[in-house]
Order: structure tokens, then C-alpha cells, then sequence
């Protein structure tokens, strides 16, 4: 049986959440331009990661499980990727 | 519990309630047997009807209208309710416990409810033929936005569906992970459940993308969401990438069971180990995971830009690859083989050859330049049931007569199957080949009136409907009336595991889980010399 | 079986739709046919597949919103402004912490302090009724400025967005509640937790998606 | 029998050469698959239940070759298809261009002189064409088989066919993507035209001359005009319903509208109905009909009249 971590630690992580939304809102406050959206997507990947690996365990689980965790944001990706390409390529020469 | 024992799952319990819910994989195998060929049945019914139609140009017997409500019908039928949990639900359920030397599939219960859920699925589907849609299966924006057909209904009862094909991948891709008895390693697991497995995969990956987007579409009739209809700015292309992302995976999730059923099919009744074994599982594989990456051949003439369209089209010519690779290899597990023509061969071998030819074409159609011609034409129609029915359709009637009497306990009258089939086969072809000249002649789809030069094709094709039909009914008739007597546990002579008990299984398949130790296509006793 | 004993089973089964979460107890309909280990492995499995198919079902609206952000900056930018910063801040706490309580939950009935869990779980539900009671006054301040649905493409996918996303808490609570019935009944022990452990991976899922909604929506303008 | 429409642009004789290339690809590894099946089921047909097989599961040589080859293939095929489709796509600098609007379900062509055609798309030949498209409605796709070229339209956005005619004479224009009932009946005609036939076109001379030449009568040409001009993609001459009310019988009737008033279909109501669709609406039909002003002269509709007074 898994039994991993302590009371605190997962207080500890949940701390840093916290952390991660306050720096989330504080960077919108200012302008960074073309850089609001990488760096908002990136606070929030990185609070995302910890709450999958930490919360949801995914620290503590086999390979299997990180495949199939993983090859979502891997179509997601390729979703994205394709129909933006798409949308701004269209300009006719 | 002795006693229970030696009752087969079929026997076990009687009446409805013991089937509905029941959570033995066999009986839920079964029933969704019995519900896809009721649906096949209907959808084959419009689709004669259609055929009908088009004996003479303009009105035959019935209006323009009409007509296009019987294509959709057909089309999103057979799609939803029949090809796609088709073969994976039926013979995926009955066999790959069977195979793996498992009792039951891991989610038994999950199982019940997701057969519950496609039932469910299915009347809101049904419900919906009320007001029935006029929109092609594709449901491409802004018509689907604006039709006064019950496009709500009906899609949400394709977004019930999905989550049905969903639930089922996860409870094959989980069972084939934790449940397979020891010593069934991954070489050795039959190319069924490597085909099962890629196929899963496609259904968990694929089918949210189509349920948020059918869901998206209710939105845009009920909110007027915009996101599709360029009247508010949306993009009508952005429909047909989302749309597209799922279907066409679901293509793979149509042909990819098939393929596994007569990779079994083949080795047993060439008594040869199924010739690269390896290849044909990992070409499963790799075709379940590149097929994500080519929707984008759908849409060469639909507006999307220059650059993706050489995009899909170099990664559509990549998954021909591996396609190509297992035509060859069934084709040579025959080289030196032992060939019995059984009716489930005779479906195989047909299988291959109707494949190949399917394959074929798509290369005409993966062609940027030849697309543009083709791209909506009757020769798409042609190419796609070249490979839906001459692959998918045929590999499935290999199934339905390969595991009859492991799954009746009852044999079947092999000469009258056999004409049946060589019915369907001579049909099939008349139907479809002549759809190919239609095509390149200039021949659009969904077509109800049509030029008068191209009535001696149209007619040609739907006078194989006639022959195919006449076939069909042979074959039904064939396996409603079983030959007297019980069939034996293994009257193949085959090697897989689920031909190593009685006909039909008992109701917890095995008496104890077995220890594989050999190959699973272990056939051949001459030992030769190895390349 | 005849016919009455055929209704009787399907109306049990819609009134106690507890039998419709996955069969993962132990004390099964006598079918069990395999080890408890499996089992729970399975379990996360199956469950880590199903959230692989959750998120791709947002994945068509991140994309839309990518899209549709770029085509149209300037209606992203009015329309994010236009959104409540601190109504969709509080709820991001919200969530955070009843991820966390989950999380403890989980945790506590790996030791069996059955007190415990009934306290978490009771904490998350009430955090997710909480976000629902927010959400609402957003929602309602927005039909009263006339905004809906429809309005234009940014107010379409934030109320498709968040309303997937609500539809997903409201499940998750459901979820979570059944969960915590059958913890008062006494079902779950420190040698029988997969239920609740899948129960609250789906729980964070609902945080996950959250967590990109909000910048996305509501910060950058 | 021949398996190619007429080739009559630029861009055709390249699509066929693909089309042949890969047809003769495909019967070569369909003879060879199908011959090969075949011989092995009768070389090596059950002679008896203890057959002895070969345990053979390899061959690296056999599976290198048949990786390698459809490998090649497939890449020279997509090389073949990429160069033409390129060629296809790129617009000629003298390109003349003509604005087409797509409309359930008719087709619209508006020429840089200010002319404007129904369903009859008018080009000079050896004259580089650029199409530029958008649709009123629903999607639809613009395809002449003769050219080899198709292009879906849509709404709120322009896309675009290039083509070069190469041979004189009409070609069928069809609607390849599905847009409802009448999808079927979204036909046109491409006229290609010699340089100084096109110019006389241009000017208005060929018409004057073609009707002064013409001694059809008037119900005649109107029942010509009821093809041509899309009339018959919505109304129906033998009664049958359609998007809207059948011509049959309609001259003298009385007709219904939405609002509740109603009048006897005449000369005067029929031409109104032509010019100005939107202003009396039958009873049970939507307000769909394009407006035929500037797209008919007064003697083309007088020849309508006289044809719907035909259908009794």
C-alpha cells in the first residue's frame, strides 16, 4: 500500500499554491506584453505539476501511469499546435 | 458452486433480467452483438434505400429531402451506433478475458454500465429520428447550426455513446495491464488483443475531443455560442479540426479489431505461425498513435492553409507505411501454410485483398494534387467502404463465423455460409468498384439528382446492393439455424488459449487461472532453417 | 426473473445511484477474481486514464481560446477586464484548499482515523458548494449587464469553459458526497481506500483545470 | 470507357498524370497481392490434417523490401502531388480576377466590368482565372471536374481557385460540399470562350446577337432560362414541394402569404416575385430567395411568365 508523505508536508505544498496564486495575480498587474500569456501558462504549469505530483501522488506511481498521464498534453499539444499553424498560415500569396 | 461450474454462460440464469444485468463479459459481449446487428441491419436498410434512389436520375422514389435524411441516417448510424463500438465491444468483450487467461474484465460492473450507457445512448439516437437530421454524419457548421432537424438530440445521444466507448477502452486497457495470467507476456499476447489494445487507446484518447466538440455544437444552436458560425465570427474550418481529430482515430478504431480478428483467423487455418509477429503488433501500435496526427487530410479543399495541407498530407503517406507492412505479412503467413478455405478464411483472405485495394486508393486521395479532384466525389464513397466494409465489415463476418461455436456451442452449415459469401463478395464489389469511375468522372456525394450520363454506373452499383442484400440474408439465415449437435471446445485445432475449454465457456471461463509457457501462434512442426 | 423483479432492479439502481459508482468495493456481487493489489492498482489506472480523457475534453476549448485569443485580442482583452478578478481569486483559494483537504483525507484513511475523513470531506464539499454559490453570482451579474452566452466569442467560451468546468464540480461534489455516506457507513478502512483515492484524484483534476482557466480567463487581459 | 473527365485547364493534365501514376501503382500491387493469394491457397491448400508446416515467423530480407519499397513509393507519390497541387496554388500575376458568392443554392459571378452572371460563369480561354469566393450562407465547394480544381466557400471569409482554361466549349460546375435539400441542384456551366467571342461577351454584342438569331418561342426560352439560371434548384414544374412552391399551376392561383393577405398570381405579382422576393412571402416558405434584379432582363422574365403559364 502507498502511504506516502506527511500531514505537513502536503500543508507545506499547499503553502507554496498559495505562494504560486498570489505571484499569479501580483505578474497581472503588471504589463509584460507578448510575455503575459507564457508567463501566466507558466506559474500555472508549475502549480499544476505540483499539485499532480504531490496531491494526485504522480511522485510515487510507475511508469505506466506517467505515460498515460502525460500522452494528453501531448494531443492537446498537437490539437493546438495544428489548428493555430493553421489559422495563421492562411495568408494567400 | 461445483454445480455452477460445469453450467456454461450461457445456460447460467435465464431470461432478461439475467442478461441485462449480468456482469459476465461473455453475455455483455453477446449483447451488444445483438444490438450492433440490429442497428447494422437498419442502417443497411437506408443505405439499400439510397442505392434505390438512384436507378433513375432526379426522383426514383423518393424527394430530395428524404434523401438526405436516409444518407445521414445511414452514415451516422453505422459510424456511432455499429463501426465504431462494433467489433471492439462485441468480440473485445466475449474474447480478450478469454485470451488473457483472465475470469472476467477488471471493471465488471463499469462493463454492465457502459453496454447501459450505449442502450442509452442509442434510444436518445432513436428518439432523435423523430425530427430526423439532415446533415451528413460529419455535421459540418454553419448547415448543422441552422437545420430545423433535432441536431441537438441526436448528437447527444452520440456524446452518450462516446462516453460509452470510453468507459469500455479503459476497462480493456486496464484488464490487458493487470489481468493477464502468468506468463502471458506482451510477445505473447494474441495480435486480437494487440489490436484491442491499440484501439482502446484511440477510443479513451480520441472520443473526448468529439464529445466537447458535439457538445459545443449543442451550445451553438441552443446559445449561439459562435466559435463555429463565421455569421459570428467563428471559423466553420475550426468544426472540422475538431471533428476530424476524432474521427479520424475513430477509422483506426473501425479497421484495427478487424485487422486483429483475422491476424487470429490466418495462423489457424494455415496451421503457420502468423508471419511477424512483432511487426504486426507494434505496426498496431504505431498506426494507433501517428493516426492522430493526419486529420488534416479531410480537409485539403476546405480552407486550410497551403502549409498544413503539405503537413498532412507527408504524415499521411507515413502511416501507409506500416498499413502496407501488415498487408504483407498475413500474406505470407499463407507461404507454405496448410489452407483450409473455411468460411472465416474465405472472409480473411477477402479481407486482405478488399483492404489492399482500399488502401490503395487512399493513396490517390493523400495525393495533394490527385485530392483535389477527388475530395468529395463518389470516389472517397468507394475508397472509405472499401475499407470500412471490405475490411471492417468482412473481418467481422470472419469473427462472426470463427468464434460461432465457441461462442453457440453450436456448429454452423459451412457450404451454405460459403455462398452467402461469395454473394457478399461479387455484391460488394459491384456496389463499390463502378463508385470509383463515378468518382473520377466528376461524380459528387450525396448526390440526389445526378447527370444522365452516369446512370449506367449508378445503376450497376445499386444492382449489387440486390446481390449483396441476398447474400446477407443467406448468411443470417445460415447462422440462425445451427447444425444439431454440440460443438467441440476446439474443432480449429487452434492454439489460443480461449479454444483450450468447452464450447460454449463455462461461466467463469477458466477453473484456474493457467500458466502460459508457449508462443500463442505456435504452429508449424517442420523446423526449418531460419533466415 | 420476471418482470416485476426487472423494474425493481432498475428503479433501485436510479434511486441509489451510489451503485453506479464503479465497482470497487470489496464486498462485491460475489464475482471478485482477483487480489486486492490489482485491484487498487487497476483502480488508478483506470482512473488516470479516464482524467487523460477529461483533460482532452477541455483540450477543444483551449484550443478555441488560443484561437480565437489570437484572431481577436482586443474583445479578449475587454472582455477579461470585464471579469470579477477577485470573485475568480477567492474561488481559486477555494479549490486550492479543498485540494488540499482531499489530499488530507486521503491521507487519513491510509491510517484510519475515520474521524478525520469524515471532517475533510465534508470541508471539500463545502468548498465546492462554495464555488458554486460564487460562480452564481457571477453568472447572475453578468445576465443582468445582458451579458450570455453568445454575447461575443470571449463571453462564449468563458461561459462554455467555466460551465463544463462548474458541470464537473457539481459532479465531483456528487461523487465525493457518495463517498462520504459510505464513510459513515463504515465501508472504508486503511486496507480498503482506492475508492476515495480515486474519488479525490478526480477531485484535483477539477482544481487542475481550474488552476489554467483562471489566468486565462481572468488575468490576462 | 473513360475514366477521366475532358481535361480543359492548365492544372489537369498534372492531376491526371498523379491519378495515372498511382493507377498504375495500384493495379501492379493489387495483381501482384491478388495473384499471390491466390496461388498460394492452391500451391499450398490442406492436403491432409497432419500437414507438416514450416515454423517460419521472419524474414529480414522480405520485410526490409516490402518496408523500403511502399517507403519509395509513397514518397515519390507525395512529391508528384505536392509539385502540382504548388503549381496549382499559386496565383499567376496577370491572373484576372472574378468575385463568386455562393448561396443556397445558386451561384453568383461578379466581373471586374461591372457584369454579373447566374450559374453561368463566363472565361476566356489561355486567360490565368482567379476565383475569389465567399459564401452567403452555409458552406459549399466550388468544383469543375473538367478543370480538376474544387474549393469549399464559406462565409465571412474569401477563399480562392486559380485556373487557366485550355479548351474551348461548357463545362459543369457542381457544389461538392453538402448544403441541404437542394445540394443536388447547385449546378452551373463554365463557358470558355475564344478571345474574341469572350470580348463580344464582354461588350453585350453576343447576347443581342443570340436572341436576335433565336426564334424559340417565349415559353421555350423561359424554360431554358428556368435550368440556367438556378430557378429549378427550389421550385419544382411537376408539383412536388421544394424550398419553394412548385410552378405548377401556379399562374392564376390564389396565392397565400405569411402576413395573412393574399392575392391572384399574375404577370404583375410573378415579375415582382422575381425582382423583389422579400416583399410577399407564400404561406409556409422562408425568405430565402435571392433577388433576380439586374440578373434578368424584362424579356427573360416576360419568357418565365410565359413558361409558368405553360405548367398547367
Amino acid at each position: 500500500m502507498d502511504n506516502h508523505g506527511s500531514y505537513k508536508s502536503l500543508i507545506n505544498i499547499w503553502i507554496l499554491l498559495m505562494f504560486l496564486t498570489v505571484v499569479t495575480v501580483g505578474a497581472a498587474q503588471f504589463d509584460f506584453g507578448a510575455w503575459n500569456v507564457p508567463i501566466a501558462l507558466i506559474i500555472a504549469s508549475v502549480k499544476a505539476g505540483v499539485v499532480a505530483l504531490h496531491f494526485m501522488h504522480l511522485k510515487h506511481e510507475d511508469g505506466l501511469t506517467w505515460v498515460f498521464a502525460s500522452y494528453p498534453l501531448f494531443l492537446l499539444f498537437l490539437l493546438i499546435a495544428f489548428t493555430v499553424t493553421d489559422m495563421f498560415s492562411r495568408v494567400v500569396n | 458452486m461445483s454445480q455452477e461450474q460445469e453450467k456454461n454462460y450461457l445456460e447460467n440464469g435465464e431470461g432478461f433480467a439475467s442478461w441485462f444485468f449480468t456482469v459476465d463479459h461473455k453475455r455483455i459481449g453477446i449483447m451488444y452483438l445483438w444490438a450492433i446487428g440490429v442497428f447494422f441491419i437498419i442502417a443497411a436498410i437506408a443505405s439499400f434505400l439510397v442505392r434505390f434512389e438512384h436507378l433513375t436520375p432526379g426522383q426514383t422514389i423518393m424527394t430530395a429531402h428524404t434523401y438526405n435524411v436516409l444518407f445521414t441516417l445511414h452514415g451516422s448510424m453505422m459510424v456511432f451506433l455499429f463501426i465504431v463500438p462494433g467489433v471492439a465491444a462485441s468480440f473485445g468483450n466475449f474474447l480478450i478475458p478469454l485470451m488473457i487467461g483472465a475470469k472476467d474484465v477488471i471493471f465488471p460492473k463499469l462493463n454492465l454500465y457502459s453496454f447501459w450507457l450505449y442502450l442509452l445512448g442509442a434510444a436518445v439516437f432513436m428518439i432523435a429520428l423523430a425530427a430526423p437530421a439532415d446533415t451528413g454524419w460529419t455535421f459540418y457548421t454553419p448547415y448543422s447550426i441552422e437545420s430545423g432537424a433535432n441536431v441537438i438530440l441526436i448528437t447527444f445521444g452520440i456524446f452518450i455513446l462516446g462516453f460509452s466507448s470510453i468507459l469500455t477502452g479503459i476497462n480493456f486497457i486496464v484488464t490487458m495491464h493487470k489481468l493477464r495470467a502468468p506468463g502471458m507476456t506482451w510477445d505473447r499476447l494474441p495480435l486480437f488483443c494487440w489490436a484491442a489494445y491499440a484501439t482502446s487507446l484511440l477510443q479513451v484518447l480520441a472520443t473526448p475531443v468529439v464529445g466537447i466538440t458535439l457538445l459545443l455544437l449543442i451550445g451553438e444552436r441552443f446559445f449561439g455560442l459562435g466559435f463555429f458560425d463565421p455569421a459570428r465570427g467563428g471559423d466553420p474550418v475550426l468544426f472540422q479540426h475538431f471533428f476530424w481529430f476524432y474521427s479520424h482515430p475513430a477509422v483506426y478504431i473501425m479497421i484495427l479489431p478487424a485487422m486483429g480478428i483475422i491476424s487470429e483467423v490466418i495462423p489457424v487455418f494455415s496451421r503457420k505461425p502468423i508471419f511477424g509477429y512483432k511487426a504486426i503488433a507494434y505496426a498496431s501500435l504505431a498506426i494507433a498513435l501517428i493516426s492522430f496526427l493526419v486529420w488534416g487530410h479531410h480537409m485539403f479543399v476546405s480552407g486550410q492553409s497551403k502549409l498544413i495541407n503539405v503537413i498532412f498530407s507527408v504524415i499521411t503517406y507515413a502511416v501507409a507505411v506500416p498499413t502496407a507492412i501488415k498487408v504483407f505479412n498475413w500474406l505470407w503467413t499463407l507461404y507454405k501454410g496448410s489452407i483450409e478455405l473455411s468460411t472465416a478464411m474465405l472472409y480473411s483472405l477477402a479481407f486482405i485483398f478488399l483492404f489492399t485495394i482500399g488502401g490503395l486508393t487512399g493513396l490517390f486521395l493523400g495525393a495533394l494534387a490527385a485530392d483535389v479532384h477527388l475530395h468529395d466525389t463518389y470516389f472517397v464513397v468507394a475508397h472509405m467502404h472499401y475499407v470500412m466494409i471490405g475490411g471492417t465489415v468482412f473481418g467481422f463476418f470472419a469473427a462472426l463465423h470463427f468464434w460461432y461455436p465457441k461462442m453457440w456451442g453450436r456448429m454452423f452449415d459451412e457450404f451454405k455460409a460459403k455462398i452467402a459469401f461469395v454473394l457478399i463478395f461479387i455484391g460488394f464489389n459491384v456496389i463499390f468498384f463502378p463508385q470509383f469511375i463515378l468518382g473520377t468522372l466528376g461524380m459528387p456525394r450525396r448526390y440526389f439528382n445526378y447527370a444522365p450520363e452516369f446512370q449506367s454506373l449508378h445503376q450497376l452499383s445499386t444492382y449489387g446492393t440486390w446481390i449483396g442484400a441476398a447474400g446477407f440474408i443467406l448468411m443470417l439465415w445460415t447462422l440462425m439455424r445451427p447444425l444439431p449437435g454440440k460443438a467441440p471446445g476446439n474443432p480449429y485445432r487452434s492454439l489460443s488459449l480461449e479454444w483450450s475449454m468447452d464450447s460454449p465457456p463455462g461461466t467463469f471461463n477458466f477453473d484456474e487461472i493457467p500458466t502460459i509457457t508457449e508462443p500463442v501462434y505456435n504452429y508449424g512442426t517442420k523446423i526449418e532453417e531460419e533466415s | 426473473m420476471g418482470f416485476f423483479d426487472v423494474t425493481s432492479k432498475v428503479l433501485k439502481s436510479i434511486a441509489y445511484p451510489s451503485e453506479m459508482v464503479p465497482s470497487i468495493d470489496t464486498e462485491d456481487d460475489g464475482h471478485h477474481h482477483f487480489d486486492h493489489e490489482t485491484e487498487h492498482s487497476g483502480a488508478k489506472l483506470g482512473m488516470w486514464l479516464f482524467l487523460a480523457t477529461e483533460l482532452l475534453l477541455f483540450g477543444g476549448l483551449f484550443a478555441a481560446y488560443a484561437i480565437y485569443r489570437a484572431k481577436y485580442p482586443d474583445m479578449f482583452q475587454h472582455g477579461s477586464q470585464s471579469l470579477n478578478v477577485v470573485l475568480g481569486t477567492v474561488n481559486t483559494v477555494i479549490l486550492i484548499f479543498s485540494s488540499l483537504t482531499v489530499a488530507i483525507a486521503v491521507k487519513a484513511i491510509q491510517e484510519n482515523r475515520i474521524k478525520l475523513v469524515k471532517i475533510m470531506l465534508w470541508i471539500t464539499i463545502i468548498c465546492a458548494a462554495i464555488f458554486a454559490v460564487n460562480k452564481y453570482f457571477e453568472y447572475s451579474y453578468k445576465f443582468n449587464l445582458g451579458i450570455f452566452p453568445g454575447t461575443d466569442i470571449f463571453y462564449s467560451i468563458y461561459f462554455a469553459a467555466t460551465g463544463v468546468h462548474m458541470l464537473h464540480v457539481f459532479i465531483g461534489m456528487a461523487v465525493l458526497g457518495v463517498l462520504l455516506r459510505k464513510v459513515y457507513k463504515g465501508k472504508y478502512s486503511k486496507d480498503n481506500y482506492t475508492a476515495i483515492e480515486i474519488g479525490g484524484l478526480y477531485w484535483h483534476l477539477v482544481d487542475l483545470i481550474w488552476i489554467y482557466l483562471f489566468p486565462l480567463l481572468y488575468l490576462v487581459g | 470507357m473513360n475514366w477521366l473527365p475532358v481535361s480543359a485547364s492548365t492544372f489537369a493534365p498534372g492531376v491526371d498524370f498523379v491519378l495515372w501514376l498511382v493507377t498504375i501503382i495500384s493495379v501492379i500491387s493489387c495483381i501482384l497481392i491478388g495473384f499471390l493469394l491466390v496461388y498460394f491457397v492452391i500451391k499450398y491448400r490442406r492436403k491432409s490434417d497432419n500437414d507438416q508446416t514450416p515454423a517460419i515467423t521472419h524474414d529480414s530480407f522480405l520485410e526490409t523490401l516490402w518496408t523500403v519499397i511502399p517507403t519509395i513509393l509513397c514518397i515519390v507519390i507525395f512529391i508528384y502531388g505536392y509539385v502540382f497541387y504548388d503549381q496549382y496554388t499559386t496565383t499567376p500575376k496577370n491572373a484576372v480576377e472574378i468575385n463568386v458568392t455562393a448561396k443556397q443554392w445558386l451561384w453568383t459571378f461578379d466581373y471586374s466590368n461591372g457584369k454579373k452572371t447566374l450559374n453561368e460563369l463566363y472565361v476566356p480561354i489561355g486567360q490565368p482565372i482567379r476565383l475569389v469566393m465567399q459564401s452567403d450562407d452555409v458552406l459549399h465547394s466550388f468544383f469543375v471536374p473538367a478543370f480538376r480544381v474544387k474549393q469549399d466557400l464559406m462565409g465571412n471569409r474569401y477563399t480562392y481557385i486559380n485556373f487557366t482554361a485550355t479548351k474551348e466549349g461548357v463545362f459543369d460546375i457542381y457544389c461538392t460540399e453538402y448544403c441541404g435539400t437542394a445540394h443536388s441542384n447547385m449546378l452551373g456551366k463554365v463557358h470558355v470562350l475564344s478571345k474574341e467571342k469572350f470580348a463580344s461577351w464582354e461588350d453585350g454584342s453576343a447576347k443581342k446577337v443570340q436572341k436576335a438569331s433565336s426564334n424559340l418561342p417565349p415559353a421555350e426560352v423561359g424554360r431554358q432560362l428556368y435550368s440556367d439560371k438556378g430557378c429549378v434548384a427550389c421550385h419544382s414544374i411537376d408539383g412536388a414541394d421544394g424550398v419553394g412552391p412548385t410552378w405548377k399551376g401556379l399562374f392564376g392561383k390564389n396565392r397565400i402569404f405569411a402576413d395573412g393577405t393574399s392575392i391572384l398570381a399574375d404577370e404583375n405579382y410573378i415579375k415582382e416575385s422575381i425582382l423583389y422576393p422579400g416583399e410577399k412571402i407564400v404561406e409556409g416558405y422562408g425568405p430565402v430567395m435571392p433577388s433576380y434584379k439586374g440578373l434578368l432582363e424584362d424579356s427573360d422574365i416576360t419568357a418565365i411568365i410565359e413558361y409558368i403559364k405553360s405548367l398547367k
